[in-house]
């Protein structure tokens, strides 16, 4: 028997192997849970001309990406580093003429996901009619007639991704993703929709069997997972659901770099070229503004799950040997 | 009595007053989650309040919540499946109320949170963060407040990109024909609380906040502002609610 | 303060209040988690002109409503008593004309319950093309071009029944309702797209706090909900995942009755009109095939979730009074 | 040779050949399920295994299953999110192999798994149980497999129903035309292995099962059924494929 696979990998192979330049990137996480350990490892690498796709995304982290130049085209709802209430680079970038954006609405671009996730080629939404979105994104939105009532109603075309980049709470090393406090948002559809597969960083990396014995909370089958990638504080700035709140002082911090198109490089030669990988990112962060700091983003933990659950199996066998039920009225 | 409270309380005790008592209620970060929170502690204490990020909770999240998808809006909520399940209960019309933003709207409720300067000439446009859910808020939600800054560029004649259409005819469509949706139903501003008119679907000044002439908010409005007959002062909050509103957000993240 | 309600009931009360005459009602379940003490119930109170909208339903529970007359149309994509091999009473009943059935493939039929939950008119799907359902199912199903494509593609319409009926493992008082191994099949989709709301059969009834301490395990949120009834064995002779089997026995024994037109009304006197509730035919089925019967059903237990999770709360107030990061470079 | 193993055996090794390592495969309830746990024990152990209920495993289950959302399946299962999940993998076209069952099949390849008679004339019309998931998985797995007991009655010239259509023209669609699938791509009956020849989309014989002269086979088949110019016999299980079989099914609950 070939022995089963293990995914897990170093965060810089499983971005040289799994991204190429060109790709249409599903870029995860919502307002928290924003895959910055993998942004980061993307600019080192120098990835070039990708095609982002996400619902919302906050705390910087596309904003990077963007001004670090990896980005050509943008699918989405909203970015933001939320704590300095613009996305500078990507403002810049976009009235430079170096990035296209493709606006929806949030519930436009989960549709599209989820189209994607689905396998169909199109799904209908209620929100964007009659908004300058349908004007100027063509390619993802249009106006059709319902064929059963043959009323208007808007379709967005379905996202599929080449590889899906997300940070989770857990994984194991067959590439299960674990995920609780509302299921990934978006994340289950953008990754179940991408075409190669996922690459993940987790906080904490377990063994199938503890995924195995809770399987509801999988929201990224190990079949769709390409590379598994151990990564504490790989969220950050952003929070990790139970692992860290937001940064806010330093996403303050990173966003007054972002705001100036001078300041940036530095910035990213700091924190990103500069350190060699993730650990090497916190370790100056601990640097410079100290173990208080990581320590202040420690969340209130006492919500744990209180109800006694049990799968259960029933073994057929039991059967054996049991006569049919019968009575007069049946015997026949 | 122009001392005692501040801007956004005032805000926030307006608006919580348009939430009824077990209505379902949809809330984004900031202003909104104060409001609602503070509807569940005073009128509403059987709202529902639904989040972008999937929280379906009975009860107020234990604490403040910065994100949309905050892990204290899943701690102790009753429902958490992500987005589709809370943006499914609006777009099947299940939503009472919902809160958008915005940085401009103009005098027929169009509300632009994407970006101010021409759109086809990328060199002139000043990219926001996007619609975000607000465009969807709009399109499903059965009332829909815009709580927004007002100055003489946000409130304008005609804003320069159309995110969420408000209530009259925008793009070739109508609203209100069928089930195309029909937009914000009330603005409160910085100044003032606005409504619109059924016929013509212009916007209107209902409320002036306390203290502040009708002259300085029509000063704040670049088109010619209609003002309701009924007009109306907003209510002063009382010390009472304003005590209840204080031990929500007890540092002042957001009230301050 | 008003009080909060509690929708607890007896299931009398709650089928005569909920549902009326001539409603279209999502049917719970799949192979297993039958509603089958509702079924019961419907029958009871002749409930008549139901329209059922469901995937796929086993163990004879659809067979029986049918069979008693409460049904005129069926739309579906499987129906059976997988035990007898036949949905008997749903075959003489087309064959007489009495009842319609709309038939699509089980995920036509799942992606039209997720179009009701979405609260979108219609949606795409791949199977279905080239078939007969496609002929003889013009209500629920048409091909239309891909306006994206120019590809022709099934769509099938969004199914929004007005009451749903569903058997669960767990419900508190509210109104939340808790499925675990495999978050209900279909369940959540066909109780949210409800327009009235759900009628829930739990084996046990929790308190809210139980449920809150594990939200992701919600299906069906409080504010969509009816009514809740306590009701163990109330899937029976389908099985409760985690609570027992399915009674392959009676499902056969039940089976042998539906085959025929002249028994089933027997089957119905005794088991049905003749037991005042769900606790009385559990009481008959004990007089009848002994206690050993239901001793059969006890699942293996022991698949417990191993995991150890914590939905985390971090409290803003903490950045109250924390100076703004800053070095060289933004002091300005 | 031919007392020593049970019709259900030869089929459920002869069908669990076709599935490779590693691949990903659709199976339902009864033999299917019997089949790829007996793929998973023997040749291909990193198979990945999906079922219509939502299951999704790295392993066999702990034991037999009776449903397609059988506790078992769940049970120590990688991931459990209902059909949803497992049905749009299908359509996303991640599924290697799938299995159908039927009732009737055509000489071009159509299922029919809903009834028998005419169905415009109701009162002729046999219902079974109905498309299921059998539509659904031909239209969008890679390779289907369908698992059939054979009789002149349910191998005829054209099935009364098309439930599922086959690899020709049905109902005025072409498959294998843009995304438009194809059907079964093998039939395991109770009598021979099937597969289609790629030109004339026609069913042919190309197995016989041991100690079946063909002519028999024939004679269950009420259409001229053409036999490969390469028939086979289709190999007997060796001991130690028998002993691996039984041990999952070890009170014979299908295979007996």
């Amino acid at each position: 028997m070939a022995a089963v696979k293990n995914k897990t990998m170093a965060l810089k192979e499983a971005v040289a192997t799994f991204v190429n330049d060109g790709d249409t990137v599903y870029y995860g996480g919502f307002q928290i849970m924003v895959p910055m350990a993998i942004t980061h490892e993307l600019i080192r690498q120098k990835k070039r001309g990708l095609k982002i796709l996400n619902a919302s995304t906050d705390a910087g982290g596309l904003d990077l990406l963007v001004g670090a130049g990896c980005v050509a085209e943008m699918h989405l709802a909203w970015a933001m580093n939320w704590y300095v209430k613009a996305p500078y680079a990507i403002r810049r970038a976009f009235q430079a003429g170096r990035v296209k954006r493709h606006d929806l609405s949030n519930f436009g671009a989960t549709s599209a996901l989820l189209a994607g996730y689905l396998g169909i080629p199109f799904i209908p939404v209620r929100g964007n009619i009659g908004s300058d979105m349908i004007k100027h994104n063509p390619r993802d939105l249009k106006v059709m007639e319902d064929p059963f009532s043959g009323e208007p109603i808007p379709v967005v075309r379905a996202w599929r991704a080449d590889v899906a980049v997300i940070h989770a709470q857990r994984a194991d090393w067959l590439g299960n993703v674990v995920a609780w406090g509302t299921r990934g948002v978006t994340d289950e559809l953008g990754c179940m929709a991408a075409k190669r597969g996922v690459i993940v960083t987790a906080e904490e990396i377990v063994d199938p069997e503890a995924v195995r014995s809770d399987p509801d909370r999988t929201v990224v089958p190990y079949f769709k997972t390409l590379a598994v990638v151990h990564c504490p504080w790989g969220a950050h700035p952003s929070a990790c659901r139970g692992y860290y709140g937001v940064d806010i002082r330093f996403c303050q911090y990173q966003g007054k770099y972002e705001r100036s198109e001078h300041l940036l490089p530095i910035f990213l030669e700091q924190w990103v070229y500069g350190c060699e990988d993730h650990e090497a990112y916190i370790r100056k962060y601990i640097e410079k503004f100290g173990k208080e700091g990581l320590e202040r983003l420690r969340p209130v933990l006492g919500f744990k799950p209180k109800m006694d659950v049990d799968y259960g199996y029933h073994d057929p066998a039991v059967w054996k040997g049991v006569p049919q039920y019968t009575d007069e009225n049946i015997k026949a | 009595m122009f001392r005692n409270y501040k801007l956004h309380e005032l805000m926030v005790v307006r608006c919580a007053k348009e939430i009824r008592d077990g209505e379902v209620v949809f809330a984004g970060v900031g202003l909104p989650l104060i409001t609602v929170s503070f509807a569940m502690a005073t009128h509403a204490p059987n709202m529902i309040l639904l989040t972008e990020g999937g929280s379906i909770r009975a009860t107020a999240p234990p604490g403040l919540a910065i994100t949309v998808d905050d892990p204290a809006l899943f701690c102790n909520g009753d429902a958490a499946s992500g987005m589709l399940s809370t943006m499914a209960a609006l777009q099947r019309g299940e939503v009472d109320v919902a809160f958008i933003g915005g940085a401009q709207i103009d005098r027929y409720g169009n509300v632009n949170s994407t970006g101010v300067g021409n759109w086809d000439e990328a060199d002139t446009f000043t990219y926001f963060a996007g619609s975000g859910g607000a465009n969807d808020m709009a399109a499903s939600a059965k009332r829909v407040l815009a709580m927004m800054p007002q100055d003489p560029k946000k409130f304008v004649e005609r804003v320069d990109y159309v995110t969420t259409p408000g209530p009259g005819k925008v793009n070739g469509f109508q609203t209100g024909k069928g089930w195309i949706p029909g937009g914000p139903t009330m603005v409160v501003s910085t100044m003032g609380v606005y409504k619109f008119d059924d016929n013509t679907r212009e916007i209107y000044l209902a409320e002036y906040f306390p203290g502040l002439p009708v002259e300085r908010i029509r000063a704040n409005c670049s088109f010619d502002l209609k003002i309701s007959p009924d007009l109306k002062q907003t209510p002063i909050p009382s010390e009472e609610e304003l005590t209840t509103l204080r031990s929500i957000d007890p540092t002042g993240f957001y009230l301050d």
